[in-house]
């Protein structure tokens, strides 16, 4: 997944966007029909589809149906070899990967070389072009990645170089395990540098001024419209595995409207959320997918350089244990999402014997009103008060606003003498607060980038970006740096340390209260088979998508 | 004449500056910058991420180059539709508001005008119960409610008209134009309804009688023009509101309009696309403001130009 | 024409006196301009039903969260989603408890093994839709009137202070009205909404803001209208100053029609704030607003008509008998109706 | 003479948030051809009504027709459909109001104003029209008619558009026109233009005109008969010198002696004391009996009936039923009455013709 | 020689002045009324009658000239101590009596207002009381006081406007057109009562009307105006008698009388302002053509009027 969505469950009253990721849908595999026509529902507008700029769900779903990168997710969501020929060969310390590409042409009919994958990561991290993702994705793995973006050092000492027309080598600043399935991720999508020279200004700003290279081409785009087109790209590698040959896409922001026309026949996806999910649960067409995205309260620890009670451990913990996980996902969220009781997803990141890193570290801090009065009497001690008044920031969707007052009615119900006082603000404001440390708890939410546990344990470290709630805990820094170090080639270590990293944030600090992760109903026409959904990086995959039986 | 259009041109610039200079300034009080969402860069990726976008530079050099490039009619750059100018994005989506806008002022007005002419014309009947009844009921449904209603019963339900959409021509503006003329509807049909009755106990009315005209005459060719100062000037802003987007609607009926657009800009921080449909309200208002003016003139003779108030 | 040949006794032909005093004397009781208009309102039957109403919706958005025993915000997360159910009523095959889940039709007190009545439903906490329902009365009201106070204020003020100072003060005071009309109304709300933290106070004061516009340009309107009456020079030539004016006599003339254009702000309140619900700026919750109980339920109109039915009842039944008030009030203060 | 309009037994009632405001209680009078016959009588009793009425131009909402019949060429103008009314409207009968300022749509050019009886009621083209609207505005003395025709009432004089409205009456040469207090706001030397106007054209057409006005200088002026209305009902009828100087009912000697004559010296002018009856609650007998100091027991009970003083005069008052007692009229009305013969305080020796 | 108590010198009232559509409403008029008199100011509707009396009254500034009270210039720059002892002295009574009472107002605050604002009472009691006074002056009751203005006749309404101008016990009141509006009985009464109250209280009148039989009742001199310009003035008795100018020999001319039989044979000698054919030397001036009776002609008209007058 990617920048969008990471966070926060933000948009959850539009979840096509995101949809069911992970699980591989079971179905019987019919003759495909004569005409190959989908049509389909985005939650938004595309706001770029340059691949050095974009950084929203909707954005990297396109790109990933229009261009193709080193590698690309199968339909079984294992990254394979795309514009690369075979496998990288990387070198003994994990620092070195040399990749050899296949022929591939851009829509133009110009091939795909080397040099274009040099260009693209080079306009990605240089400051100059004010990538989001750019230096997120590259600082601290690429070398020289983190100077450039800071404008100490020139893009050229990128640790990229096309060795030749069909040879790309690049150079890791530390071994990076996971550093494959990066190269299915949007940031890393070759760019053709005449093409993009001669455009200028005007590059990437509606469908015309684009080249692709993947299964589909983008047409009828006006770069800031509400409808656009995929025509299936005659040019790509791999076009006669491609049987779609368009998809009609429409931007519906309202979920029920989204359902109406999925009904009227005019669509043949639609996201089901909030109260509707209820109703549509047992609708023959639905199908529940969980993702790899996870929620969870934030406690913030320090406030306009003051501790807050929830600097309090015994606070932290009682809040944590004292509402019940399974009535939020069964009854109010009702669309497939799963309890947590752990902050890396489960059916995300697996061992080298494919054990999931959930099996590795089980459970953590569930609930328990009675254990949760105990520790809040011991916290109300400690602080030597009797009553609490806290925040809790929460996003202004329909949904995540019934499931603040959940939390209140749960919260306030097990543990006497909390008050908690709700404020819902929209996404940007609470971007803000967030940055600022202005709240006390928050309901925020991640979802991953790449395949591995770091993508969710970085973000706790001391002074990591995404921390912003004075949270430090040194062990667990070093953990998580030496999962990054000593241990990067030493895979079950690095699990061993991930789980001994995820119990101290967890269960023993409770800085995070972790409480589901987030599944997705959605309504799709039986006719409708074949389409890959991803847990992590662009959403679907619409190249091995087909209709069969639509009559 | 020629005077005073050029009076009120030089007013219209002004008013438009002033409300330039302020939607600038109070845009930089909300909360957040433009590139809020670039969190995962680290302090001094995102101070030159700033940089480039001009947003680091003190508020009052902003402004001065924001107004040297509205000078030039140049509304900046989406911070949000990345590379992309804000005339474009107001272009493309300010044709679906207006169509829709303009049928629904139309059809609104139209029959609002009906109902509340019936309803004077036949004071204390049926028809005025009826009428009146109406257009408080199409004032006190929530527009969203009544736009799901209309989608569910006749699209999704009878299949009379597309669900939603903006790709089935003229038929996918029906059902939208509807729910939006709810609200000039109820307005058009009170306003022509307390005016016609004080209109039509008037001298005039009476001699046109005396004259001899029929039912029809005196409604249309003496009272009703007679009965529309008071609607038009109401009707006027509101016609501005609604060619310029109705959110609701178009986020209920999937159209890519300018009103889903603005709330979406101001929840992004988008503040260029904040600032360009702000101004092209603002433009819209006053310009309908001005039209107003001129056709008070051109309705009530007695309204002289020169003495024009707004 | 006919002559009266009748015989009439002589007697009846005696000159009297009459006293030409009684004849000054007026018959009509002494009456106040308000006892006079309450009079010709009482005779509004509109208006009286009305009255009754609205009276009516108010004390029960007092009494009506204390009614059935259930709280408005206490969540019984098991009993969700529950349709109406009264008792008594519930024999006659409506308000049975017999509600739609997943397309088919069963009772779903039954189901969920619920022996409670929820008069008019839960939603999708397990919260009291009856309780919520008058709560969400309640604050739909204080957002209206507290709204419409504070607009009349200002509104009448600016308005009043921009009619009769004319000329200069007129021209700039429009201008600025101008402006203020001319920046959206969202990025103020929002801002407030920023700057003061989200709920019903920032709505309020965000609807003032701009709320007041229309009302200070039909005081203005009344007040040029009315400064140069006769009455109004009358006074100034007994040399009454500009604060006399003002409230002795501009302003009790042109109350009627402040009260009459409140009545409209009334559900423009109601309604802006259901608007900002709409697009998630709304109140905060638990707390419910007629606005917040009707965006719920829209969406879920399809099966749970019931989420949607019960607030617009009573929006509508609220706008209604505002308005029939507002025309009653209207046609009660009119001199015209005068005999 | 031909009768061209009878009124019989006219009885209305408006229904106002007070009560029933009984304006008309039993008006009855004849108008014949050609003549101009003047209503006179006190503010609120019942003149514009009574005319209003004939046209039926009163809101039908409030008002309520009770009682009487209205005969125009023996057609009872109440039993009328709408539709025949409208052609009666405008073409043979016509209407100037009280107030013509008002009288005219303030959005409309006065051509169109003028010209609209014309095409309606006479099937003529609109050029044609157009010739008969400019014809009679030069007929009403308006200057420079062709290009007036193009501008709106607000851009005349009061007194212009005065002319204006009666230029719409007169258009369709109605066989009656009603003129209800045309010349109140204006000063005399316009109002003798528009008297004189009036009867020039009676005489051209030969209309018979209801002229209702206060000033009894203008009625002296214009009428051949006079109508003297008082709460609601005519109280006295006759010729204009039978009215003017053989007065029967103390109201219109109340009248006559309220005037302020232009060489007689008093020291103070006669005002009827009292105010105007309650129409709400009509006093019983003779509405005036309570305003008058001729009043006798009887008025107090029951409500004189037209006693006939000669063939063309008539007064509602129990003063000339044979059992009442001789009474004395106001000096000055005694002075008018020595002029004329049939009266009883005739004096040959003044001279004057009946 | 009576005792000069206004004095209206050269005064000039233009409305819009300096615009295309300027009216010279008053063009140059002088007069005196003397204390204890009544002057009547007659003429054609819109000659600038109204206009004299609320120039001297200052509800309007006057362009030019100058109006002095008792010797004290009225206009300009004063003393609010000044203004209002002016205020006190001089009063108006309004030609449409229902249009200048306040309809939310008792008759007890209508005419106790010039009190509270001059602070002639001490207490409420006090204030009733003088009010009390005052009705009965003018011949109402003291029942009246809790009523409403609709309440009462036109010419009762009349009275209390009388009753509120002499709330505040002025010398000088300026009567604009006070009974044209009213019927001829209660005409009579206001009349009566004006008449009653000058001998009473020693009040001085300025009488505007159209009706030239009651101005010539009420009046002592009489001014009659065209065009806004002051074209004769004289005793009552002598302007009727020994009418000079032409505007005055023609609207005297067309006063109808109730008189059937003089009607008859009246004839009316109709005024057109070309006749003079001034030439563009002659001086045009307000000259004494025998005492105290001025009339505006040139120097031959002058001449000319002269030997009519003998
Ligand atoms: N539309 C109406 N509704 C109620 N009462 C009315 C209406 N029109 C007239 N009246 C009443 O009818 C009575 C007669 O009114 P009318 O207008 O005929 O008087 P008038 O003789 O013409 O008086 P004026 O000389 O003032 O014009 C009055 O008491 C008046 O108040
Ligand atoms: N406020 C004003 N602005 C412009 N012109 C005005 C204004 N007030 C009066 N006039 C004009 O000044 C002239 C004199 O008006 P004024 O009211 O004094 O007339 P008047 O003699 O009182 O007439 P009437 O007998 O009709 O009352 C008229 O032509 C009038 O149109
Ligand atoms: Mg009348
Ligand atoms: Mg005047």
């Amino acid at each position: 997944a990617c920048g969008g969505k990471d966070k926060t469950e933000e948009k959850d009253a539009t979840p096509n966007k995101e949809s069911d990721k992970g699980t591989e849908q079971k179905e019987e595999a019919g003759e495909p029909d004569a005409e190959q026509v989908l049509n389909l529902i985005e939650s938004a507008a595309i706001p770029s589809v340059d691949s050095a700029i974009v950084e929203d769900a909707v954005g990297f779903n396109v790109l990933n149906n229009v261009n193709e990168g080193l590698y690309r997710l199968n339909l079984e969501n294992v990254a394979e070899p795309a514009m690369a020929a075979e496998e990288a060969e990387v070198s003994e310390d994990g620092l070195t990967y040399t990749f050899k590409l296949r022929d591939a042409k851009w829509s133009d009919g110009t091939d795909v070389t080397a040099h274009d994958f040099v260009f693209a990561w080079q306009r990605a991290i240089d400051p100059a072009t004010g990538s989001p993702y750019g230096p997120f994705m590259m600082s601290g793995v690429i070398e020289n990645a983190t100077a450039i973006s800071e404008e100490k050092m020139d893009k050229s000492e990128l640790g990229v170089v096309a060795e030749d027309d069909k040879t790309l080598v690049v150079t890791l600043e530390r071994p990076v395990p996971y550093f494959l399935s990066l190269m299915s991720f949007g940031t890393f999508y070759p760019q053709n540098e005449a093409f993009v020279t001669a455009k200028g200004d005007a590059y990437a700003t509606n469908s015309d001024n684009l080249l692709y290279n993947g299964p589909f081409v983008l047409t009828e785009w006006d770069g800031t419209g509400d409808s656009w087109v995929y025509k299936k790209n005659e040019q790509y590698w791999d076009a006669e595995n491609v049987k779609l040959d368009t998809i009609n896409v429409d931007v519906v922001k309202d979920s029920a409207t989204a359902i109406k026309l999925y009904n009227d026949g005019k669509k043949d996806r639609a996201g089901v959320s909030g109260d509707l999910a209820l109703q549509y649960s047992t609708h023959a067409e639905a199908i529940v997918q969980p993702e790899t995205s996870v929620f969870y309260f934030k406690f913030n620890q320090e406030k306009d350089g003051k501790e807050t009670p929830l600097a309090n451990v015994n606070i932290r913990k009682a809040i944590a244990k004292s509402f019940q996980k399974e009535d939020l996902a069964d009854v109010i969220l009702a669309n497939g999402s799963i309890p947590a009781n752990f902050l890396v997803p489960t059916d995300f990141a697996f061992d080298e014997s494919g054990k999931d890193f959930r099996d590795i570290s089980g459970d953590l801090l569930v609930y328990d009103a009675e254990e949760a009065k105990e520790y809040w009497q011991k916290g109300l001690d400690e602080l030597g008060v009797t009553e609490l008044e806290l925040e809790i920031l929460g996003g202004d969707t329909e949904l995540s606003k019934k499931m603040d007052e959940y939390f209140k009615a749960q919260l306030e119900g097990n543990l006497e003498g909390l008050s908690i006082k709700l404020k819902e603000v929209p996404f940007s404001v609470r971007l803000d607060l967030d940055t600022n440390q202005q709240y006390d708890i928050q309901v925020s939410g991640w979802g991953p980038d790449f395949q591995d546990p770091i993508s969710f344990l970085d973000l706790f470290v001391t002074d990591g970006t995404n921390n912003l709630m004075s949270y430090s805990n040194p062990e667990y820094d070093a953990l998580i740096e030496s999962s990054k170090d000593e241990l990067a080639l030493d895979p079950a270590a690095r699990y061993d340390a991930f789980a001994k990293a995820e119990k101290i944030l967890i269960e023993d600090d409770a800085a995070i209260a972790p409480i589901y992760q987030r599944g997705l109903l959605q309504l799709q026409k039986p006719y409708f088979k074949g389409l890959a959904v991803h847990p992590f990086g662009a959403d679907y995959s619409y190249k091995w998508a087909y209709i069969s039986g639509k009559e | 004449m020629v005077k005073y259009i050029g009076k009120r041109l030089v007013y219209m610039f002004l008013t438009m500056f002033l409300i330039a200079t302020a939607t600038f300034f109070l845009m930089q009080t909300l909360p957040g910058s433009p590139i809020a969402s670039y969190s995962k860069l680290n302090e001094s990726q995102r101070a030159i991420v700033e940089k480039k976008y001009g947003i680091d530079k003190p508020k009052p050099v902003q402004y001065a180059i924001y107004m040297k490039n509205l000078a030039k009619g140049d509304l900046g750059t989406s911070f949000v539709f990345k590379g992309k100018s804000v005339n474009d994005l107001l272009s493309t989506r300010l044709k679906p508001s207006m169509v829709l806008g303009a049928q629904a002022m139309v059809f609104g007005t139209l029959i609002g005008i009906l109902l509340g002419m019936l309803a004077a014309l036949r004071q204390n009947t049926f028809w005025d119960y009826g009428s009146t009844f109406l257009a408080i009921l199409g004032s006190s449904i929530p527009s969203f409610v009544f736009a799901s209603l209309l989608q569910y019963w006749v699209a999704s339900q009878w299949h009379l008209l597309p669900v939603g959409l903006w790709n089935d021509g003229w038929k996918s503006s029906i059902l939208p134009s509807i729910a939006l003329a709810m609200g000039p509807l109820a307005m058009a049909a009170r306003f022509i309804r307390t005016e016609m009755i004080e209109v039509l106990s008037s001298d005039y009315i009476t001699l046109a009688k005396a004259k001899g005209a029929n039912g029809f005459e005196i409604a249309f060719k003496h009272a009703f023009r007679n009965a529309l100062i008071p609607l038009i000037t109401v009707l006027g802003p509101v016609t501005a509101g609604l060619v310029t987007g109705s959110l609701v609607i178009e986020q209920i009926f999937a159209i890519p309009g300018i009103g889903e657009q603005f709330v979406s800009s101001i929840m992004t921080n988008d503040h260029a696309t904040i600032m360009g449909t702000t101004l092209l309200f603002s433009v819209f208002l006053i310009v309908v403001i001005f039209i107003v003016d001129i056709l008070y003139g051109i309705i009530d003779p007695r309204i002289r130009l020169s003495g024009g108030k707004g | 024409m006919q002559l009266d040949k009748q015989q009439l006794p002589p007697e009846k032909f005696e000159r009297v006196a009459i006293d030409n005093e009684s004849a000054e004397r007026i018959t009509k009781p002494s009456l106040s301009f308000w006892q006079d208009a309450w009079l010709r309102l009482r005779k509004n039957k509109a208006a009286v039903v009305s009255i009754f109403v609205l009276l009516l919706l108010i004390l029960m958005a007092f009494i009506g969260p204390h009614l059935n025993g259930h709280s408005g915000d206490h969540q019984e997360i098991r009993h969700a989603n529950l349709p109406p159910k009264i008792p008594g009523i519930e024999k006659l095959g409506i308000f049975d408890g017999v509600g739609n889940m997943g397309g088919q039709k069963v009772d779903l007190y039954e189901m969920k093994k619920v022996d409670e009545y929820y008069w008019f439903g839960t939603d999708g906490l397990g919260r009291d839709l009856f309780t919520r329902l008058w709560e969400g009365t309640q604050i739909s009201l204080f957002i209206a009137f507290v709204a419409s106070i504070i607009d009349l204020v200002i509104g009448v003020a600016y308005g009043g202070i921009s009619g009769y100072f004319g000329g200069r003060t007129d021209d700039i005071m429009q201008r600025i009205v101008e402006i203020l009309i001319g920046i959206p109304t969202l990025i103020v709300v929002i801002l407030m909404i920023l700057i003061m933290d989200p709920g019903i106070m920032a709505i309020i004061i965000a609807i003032s803001i701009t709320g007041w516009i229309g009302m200070s340009r039909i005081v203005r309107a009344q007040i040029l209208k009315y400064k140069s009456q006769e009455f109004v020079l009358a006074s100034r030539t007994l040399g009454a100053g500009d604060g006399r004016i003002i409230t002795k006599h501009l302003m009790p003339n042109i109350l009627g029609i402040v009260i009459i254009n409140t009545m409209f702000t009334i559900p423009g309140a109601i309604f802006f704030e259901a608007f900002l619900s709409f697009i998630g700026i709304g109140l905060q919750p638990p707390a419910a607003s007629l606005g917040t109980l009707i965006n719920d339920g829209y969406k879920v109109m399809e099966f749970q008509p019931y989420v949607l039915l019960f607030p617009s009842i009573v929006i509508s039944v609220l706008m209604i008998a505002f308005n029939l008030i507002g025309d009653g009030l209207r046609d009660a203060l009119d001199p015209k109706m005068k005999d | 003479m031909e009768k061209i309009l009878q009124v019989k037994d006219l009885e209305l009632s408006f229904h106002t948030f007070a009560g029933e405001v009984k304006a008309i209680r039993g008006v009855s009078f004849d108008l014949n051809k050609g003549e101009t016959l003047a209503i006179v009588g006190e503010s609120g009793s019942g003149k514009s009504v009574t005319t209003k009425s004939i046209m039926r131009l009163l809101p039908e909402s409030s008002s309520e027709f009770k009682n009487g019949e209205i005969l125009f060429n023996n057609h009872d103008l109440t039993k009328l459909t709408d539709k025949e009314m409208q052609k009666i409207r405008g073409k043979d009968i016509s209407m100037i109001f009280q107030d013509p300022m008002t009288s005219l749509n303030p959005t409309m050019t006065i051509g169109k104003q003028i010209m609209e009886p014309i095409l309606k009621h006479q099937k003529v083209s609109k050029a044609k029209a157009k010739e008969v609207a400019v014809e009679l505005l030069k007929l009403v003395g308006l200057p420079n008619p062709e290009m007036r025709i193009k501008m709106y009432p607000h851009q005349f004089s009061g007194g212009q558009r005065q002319r204006i409205v009666i230029a719409i009456a007169l258009a369709c040469n109605p066989k009656i026109l009603i003129a209800d207090e045309p010349t109140t706001a204006l000063d005399v030397t316009i109002q003798a233009q528009i008297l004189e106007l009036m009867k020039d054209i009676q005489k051209k057409v030969d209309t018979s005109i209801i002229f209702i006005t206060h000033d009894l200088g203008v009625v002296a002026n214009v009428a051949d008969r006079v109508a003297v209305m008082y709460g609601g009902r005519i109280v006295e009828v006759g010729t204009v010198d039978e009215i003017f100087y053989n007065p029967q009912h103390p109201y219109t000697w109340g009248l006559l002696s309220s005037m302020p004559s232009m060489d007689l010296e008093e020291e103070r002018l006669y005002a009827i004391p009292g105010t105007p009856p309650d129409l709400l609650n009509p006093p019983v007998g003779d509405a005036f009996a309570l305003r008058s100091e001729y009043a006798l027991q009887i008025d107090l009970e029951q409500a004189p009936p037209m006693f006939q003083v000669s063939k063309t005069h008539f007064a509602a008052t129990w003063l000339l039923h044979p059992n009442a007692p001789e009474v004395e009229p106001p000096a000055n009305i005694i002075e008018r009455m020595k002029t004329f013969r049939g009266s009883r305080y005739y004096e040959e020796t003044t001279g004057g013709e009946a | 020689m009576a005792e000069k108590l206004l004095e209206v010198k050269n005064l000039k009232q233009y409305f819009n002045a300096g615009k295309p559509s300027e009216v010279k409403a008053i063009d140059n008029i002088s007069f005196t009324i003397n204390r204890g008199e009544t002057f009547g100011l007659v003429g054609e509707s819109g000659c600038g009658k109204s206009t004299t009396g609320r120039t001297i009254i200052r509800l309007y500034d006057a362009t030019d000239g100058e109006v002095l009270y008792d010797g004290v210039s009225v206009h300009g720059n004063k003393s609010k101590a000044d203004v209002k002892s002016l205020n006190q002295k001089m009063q108006m009574i309004f030609q449409d009596p229902y249009a200048s009472l306040n309809p939310r107002m008792k008759v007890l605050d209508i005419i106790a207002e010039g009190l509270d604002i001059h602070g002639l009472v001490k207490n409420a009691k006090d204030r009733k009381q003088k009010v009390v006074e005052l009705l009965e002056t003018v011949g109402l009751n003291k029942e009246h006081a809790d009523r409403y203005p609709h309440e009462f006749s036109g010419g009762q309404r009349q009275r209390i406007g009388i009753a509120r101008a002499l709330a505040v016990n002025p010398e000088f009141i300026i009567a604009d057109e006070p009974i044209s509006a009213l019927d001829v009985s209660i005409q009579a009464q206001v009349v009566n009562l004006l008449k009653d109250l000058q001998k009473e209280k020693g009040l001085t009148y300025l009488f505007i009307a159209h009706d030239l039989s009651m101005v010539k009742y009420i009046s002592d001199r009489i001014g009659v105006m065209y065009f806004g310009k002051l074209v004769e003035m004289a005793p009552a008795e002598d302007l009727y008698k020994n009418p000079m100018h032409p505007y005055t020999k023609s609207l005297l001319s067309a006063i109808p009388l109730p008189d059937p039989i003089y009607e008859r044979t009246r004839v009316r000698k109709p005024y057109n302002p070309n006749d003079h054919k001034y030439g563009t030397d002659e001086k045009v001036e307000f000259r004494e053509i025998s005492p105290e009776h001025f009339v505006l002609c040139s120097d031959k008209e002058f001449e000319a009027m002269k030997k009519e007058l003998k």
